[in-house]
């Protein structure tokens, strides 16, 4: 603070900060808000899903379960030999209040099932239903992970901003305005030490004064002295109340 | 290159083969994109295998069951890039625990506090 | 196929005991192994594992389950199936021909399921130790047989090593040979292109099929009362195959025009109820409707047929299948003198490790409402004793 | 006949010649022996098939072992009903007391006949339906073992069956009894006894 010279020219230039950093507060206050907003939204759909997926993951298993009561153990089969991904995700972009969100889509490569035979002699049909249950839960799951990787990044920025709005409110602002304080203060002090001299000149010149009157009074009094004195009879001690240090 | 990024998938034998039967598996020469976490299979070959997905730029999702992702916490903490995303999702013997889930804290932590 | 003939007949009432009686009473004595009414009334009022395992130590699976710290539907069902094997392993060794041979064609079934899957593991490049443990235990043959399976290399002159030096070696040997043969006759090329590039599934479905006629063939040769009702077993089981294989069909590339007669038919086993008029319309059907029609002249059949196609949400037609099959192998079971209930044995413990399996799997993840869909072996309360 | 075949004067004629022509001794012989000897077989088989069944149905339920032994003690019965048939009927056979090779004049063939073939007969009977009720009394009680085995309730309900087959075997005995009471060797030569 201390390297701040107290001028007017810097009261001037701080008062100028000042009402930028507040706007840009308001501003950066305004975008939180909006982020917070979309943030519980996000985070509402990511706890709705979640609790949806996991009804439809213990369906999902269960109908591997029944798929193999009726087909026998064929699991060690599906991770038998080389396979070529069916499905695979897209990644987009979603722009929320600035922030870029990346969001996933399923793809389907067209690419023919694996192991379509499976359950020929028997249980093929539950090990279709156990395909589309499981189809159904990485779609949700697919949803899920855009959701995530948004309120992830969602929540960086959030607290980015946060960290900025309070950076502003508690650093920048306070530490602005407490400049401007210190050059008000110290440009008082100046007018302080001012107005001292002035009096001590003044008493000073009265002093002579009396003792010139004395020394008048001893003269005849000459014409127009009467005006001086009015005027320093005006710098009453009284009147200066409202300045308070 | 295809279009298209990969879902891996980490879990117990069960979830990869649901998931495989879906349509999300891929084996090539160079390695498959799923790990069947057994009983008998080492903490270290599970963390190896989540480190190379997580730094594989051909995956874009990664599944993993939640008590596998429970026992490699650590790793998991550690990893915050936002992609390839991880998703903890249920098994078959471990019904789904919001309470363990990370995002499931931060979420509950947000819409608890803010409401 | 070079069926094997029996060196003596089976005997009948009067001397079936002299060769088979002790290992027919052995099975017999097995019987009180299967979970009664109770122990299923037990096992789904369970809320958690432990509960079943603890209901399970009243049951005949105490012992194994005492010396295993099985905590998991997966568990439960290796230390079931391992007490399986180990039973059907001590009925093994003290039977005489031609029980013996009898038995061990029960065990071709496995054989060919774990062939199987050590060729695809092959294909797949996989570790032959984590192949072997996942195979199943009733059909193992000899450990370095097996080792060798994976390790040819994979060309075509590796396929031809691999089925001249191994596979030959093996019982179910015959029926790769004559699958092989039926597919190099209607396909140019070696066996390198039929097994790499024809689906496992289909391979292992021809390969069932030869083994099923292959057993019918034996079973006929027995004669007698094993005839009779093992071959019986076997022909409700060929159709049961056959109708199922078509039902599946629809929908992948089998169902093809060009894939019915090549492919499709070829799986059809050679005889049964259905072979050969029904057969013959089933190979050309395309979907739900005309199986429906198809098998509409034969009426167990239809009425298997009306459960899938009214379409009871909770009753499928593999549980109408599995019910029948209960029914009949538990008949087969109760009747003496005859071969039959050693397969019939195998086949309802399968059933009851399946309905183990099933209860604890319900019990696991919470599906209380579906725990009783499971087909119980001899219930009192079975549908058809009623 | 053919002589060209059979010129000598020792050489039978055919298996009516031998029938015919064997001593009534002998046919009561055999009577004895099949009597005895077709019962044992009997009882054996059904032992060997109740046996079997029980061996091994004990393994599994240790409990019917001996429970279980009446099945062999009521096939091991009908070895008895051969066994005092035999006794009954080797007491019936008595030698003549006349000495010297051929028979005295006189002699009673008709009543030396008549025991000859009603003992051969006796022993027939007992002996045929003997292995008849060993069989099925083997077969009852394998049967019965395996089902006692599930459920002890059964035992006795299959031991009635047990009993029923067993019973075939009394009435052979009871019949053969009656067949060979009336047989009696004659010792010495009636006309003798007249003429003296």
């Amino acid at each position: 603070m201390a390297e701040v010279p107290p001028t007017r020219m810097n009261q001037q230039v701080f008062k100028l900060k000042l009402k930028a950093a507040q706007g840009g507060h308001r501003l950066l206050k305004k975008k939180a808000d909006a982020l917070k907003v979309k943030f519980r939204d996000y985070a509402k759909s990511i706890a709705e899903t979640k609790s949806g997926m996991a009804n439809d993951a213990s369906g999902a298993y269960f109908s591997l379960t029944q798929a193999e009561y009726a087909a026998g153990n064929f699991k060690q089969k599906v991770s038998e030999g080389s396979m070529t991904a069916r499905i695979r995700v897209g990644a987009g972009v979603d722009n929320v209040a600035g922030v870029k969100l990346p969001v996933f889509s399923k793809y389907e490569t067209g690419a023919s099932a694996d192991n379509q035979s499976l359950g020929l002699v028997g249980g093929g049909k539950k090990i279709v239903a156990v395909r589309e249950k499981f189809t159904n839960l990485l779609e949700m799951l697919i949803k899920l992970a855009s959701l995530q990787t948004s309120f992830q990044t969602l929540d960086e920025a959030m607290k980015v901003t946060n960290r900025r709005v309070n950076a502003l409110e508690n650093v920048t602002i306070p530490k602005i305005e407490d400049t401007l304080a210190y050059i008000g203060r110290e440009l008082d002090e100046l007018e302080r030490e001012d107005f001292t001299r002035l009096k001590l000149v003044q008493g000073k010149k009265e002093e002579e004064q009396k003792a010139e009157a004395k020394r008048k009074a001893l003269l005849p009094i000459a014409p127009g002295k009467e005006n001086e004195a009015d005027i320093t009879a005006e710098y009453d001690a009284g009147d200066d109340t409202d300045v308070v240090f | 290159m295809e279009v298209g990024k990969l879902v891996a998938v980490i879990g117990d034998e069960d979830t990869v083969t649901g998931f495989l039967l879906a349509g999300v598996g891929h084996r090539t020469a160079q390695g498959s994109n799923f790990l069947v976490v057994k009983g008998d299979t080492k903490l270290q070959q599970v963390e190896e295998a989540f480190k190379a997905f997580t730094t594989r730029d051909d995956v874009g999702i990664i599944l993993i069951n939640q008590h596998v992702a429970n026992d490699i916490r650590h790793v998991l903490k550690d990893y915050n890039a936002t992609i390839p995303t991880v998703l903890e999702i249920p098994s078959k013997e471990h019904p789904y625990d919001p309470e363990q889930d990370y995002i499931m804290q931060r979420v509950n932590m947000f819409l608890g506090g803010g409401t | 196929m070079a069926t094997p003939h029996p060196t003596r007949g089976t005997g009948d009432l009067t001397t079936f005991n002299i060769q088979h009686g002790f290992a027919e009473a052995l099975l017999r004595g097995m019987r009180s192994s299967f979970l009664k009414d109770a122990d299923y009334h037990h096992l789904t009022q369970c809320e958690t594992l432990d509960d079943v395992k603890l209901n399970l130590t009243e049951t005949d699976y105490a012992d194994v389950l005492a010396d295993s710290n099985a905590m998991s539907p997966a568990a439960f069902q290796k230390v079931a199936v391992e007490k399986l094997v180990c039973e059907f392993q001590y009925l093994r060794t003290q039977t005489v021909e031609p029980l013996s041979t009898f038995m061990d064609f029960i065990t071709f079934e496995y054989m060919i399921e774990n062939v199987m899957l050590l060729l695809k593991g092959a294909l797949g490049g996989r570790d032959i130790n984590e192949l072997l443990e996942q195979c199943h235990p009733l059909g193992m043959f000899k450990e370095s047989t097996m080792r060798s399976i994976p390790t040819f290399e994979n060309s075509a002159r590796g396929y031809q090593d691999l089925y001249q030096t191994v596979l030959v070696d093996t019982p179910v040997g015959p029926y790769f040979a004559q699958f092989l043969m039926e597919s190099a006759s209607s396909r140019s090329g070696g066996s390198y292109n039929v097994l790499a590039e024809v689906e496992i599934e289909i391979i292992k479905s021809s390969l069932i099929k030869y083994w099923l006629e292959d057993f019918y063939n034996f079973t006929m040769k027995l004669g007698g009362h094993t005839a009779e009702i093992m071959g019986e077993l076997l022909r409700v089981r060929a159709d049961s195959n056959a109708i199922n294989i078509t039902l599946n069909s629809f929908g992948t590339a089998l169902n093809e025009p060009a894939m019915r007669t090549s492919d499709r038919k070829r799986l059809y086993p050679g005889f049964g109820h259905l072979y050969p008029a029904g057969i013959a319309n089933l190979s050309d059907v395309t979907d739900e409707e005309e199986l429906g029609r198809a098998l509409e002249p034969f009426p167990q059949y239809a009425a298997v047929w009306n459960i899938h196609a009214s379409g009871h949400g909770d009753k499928t037609i593999d549980d109408a299948f599995y019910e029948r099959d209960v029914q009949m192998l538990e008949l087969a079971f109760e009747s003496q003198f005859h071969f039959a209930s050693f397969y019939a044995y195998v086949k309802l413990k399968e059933q009851e490790i399946r309905n183990l399996v099933w209860v604890s799997e319900c019990i696991l993840q919470q599906q209380k409402d579906e725990i009783q869909n499971f087909v119980q072996v001899f219930s009192q309360n079975a549908p058809w004793r009623k | 006949m053919s002589s060209a075949q059979c010129a000598s004067e020792y050489c039978n004629q055919g298996w009516s010649e031998v029938l015919t022509h064997m001593s009534p001794y002998g046919y009561a012989s055999f009577g004895v022996a099949f009597g005895l000897g077709l019962s044992v077989i009997g009882a054996a088989w059904g032992i060997w098939l109740t046996g079997s069944s029980l061996v091994g149905a004990a393994i599994k339920a240790p409990r019917i072992r001996s429970k279980n032994l009446i099945s062999v003690i009521f096939c091991e019965a009908t070895a008895i009903y051969g066994v005092i048939m035999a006794i009954i009927l080797t007491n019936k056979i008595k030698a003549p007391e006349t000495s010297g090779y051929y028979l005295e004049d006189g002699w009673d063939y008709n009543g030396y006949y008549y025991a000859g073939y009603g003992m051969f007969s006796a022993g027939l009977s007992v002996g045929l339906t003997n292995i008849a009720s060993g069989i099925s009394v083997g077969i009852a009680g394998s049967s019965c073992a395996i089902a006692d085995a599930q459920d002890s309730s059964l035992f006795v309900k299959i031991l009635i069956v047990e009993i029923f087959a067993s019973a075939l075997g009394i009435f052979g005995i009871i019949v053969g009894i009656i067949q060979s009471n009336a047989c009696e060797f004659p010792t010495f030569a009636i006309s003798n006894n007249y003429n003296n």
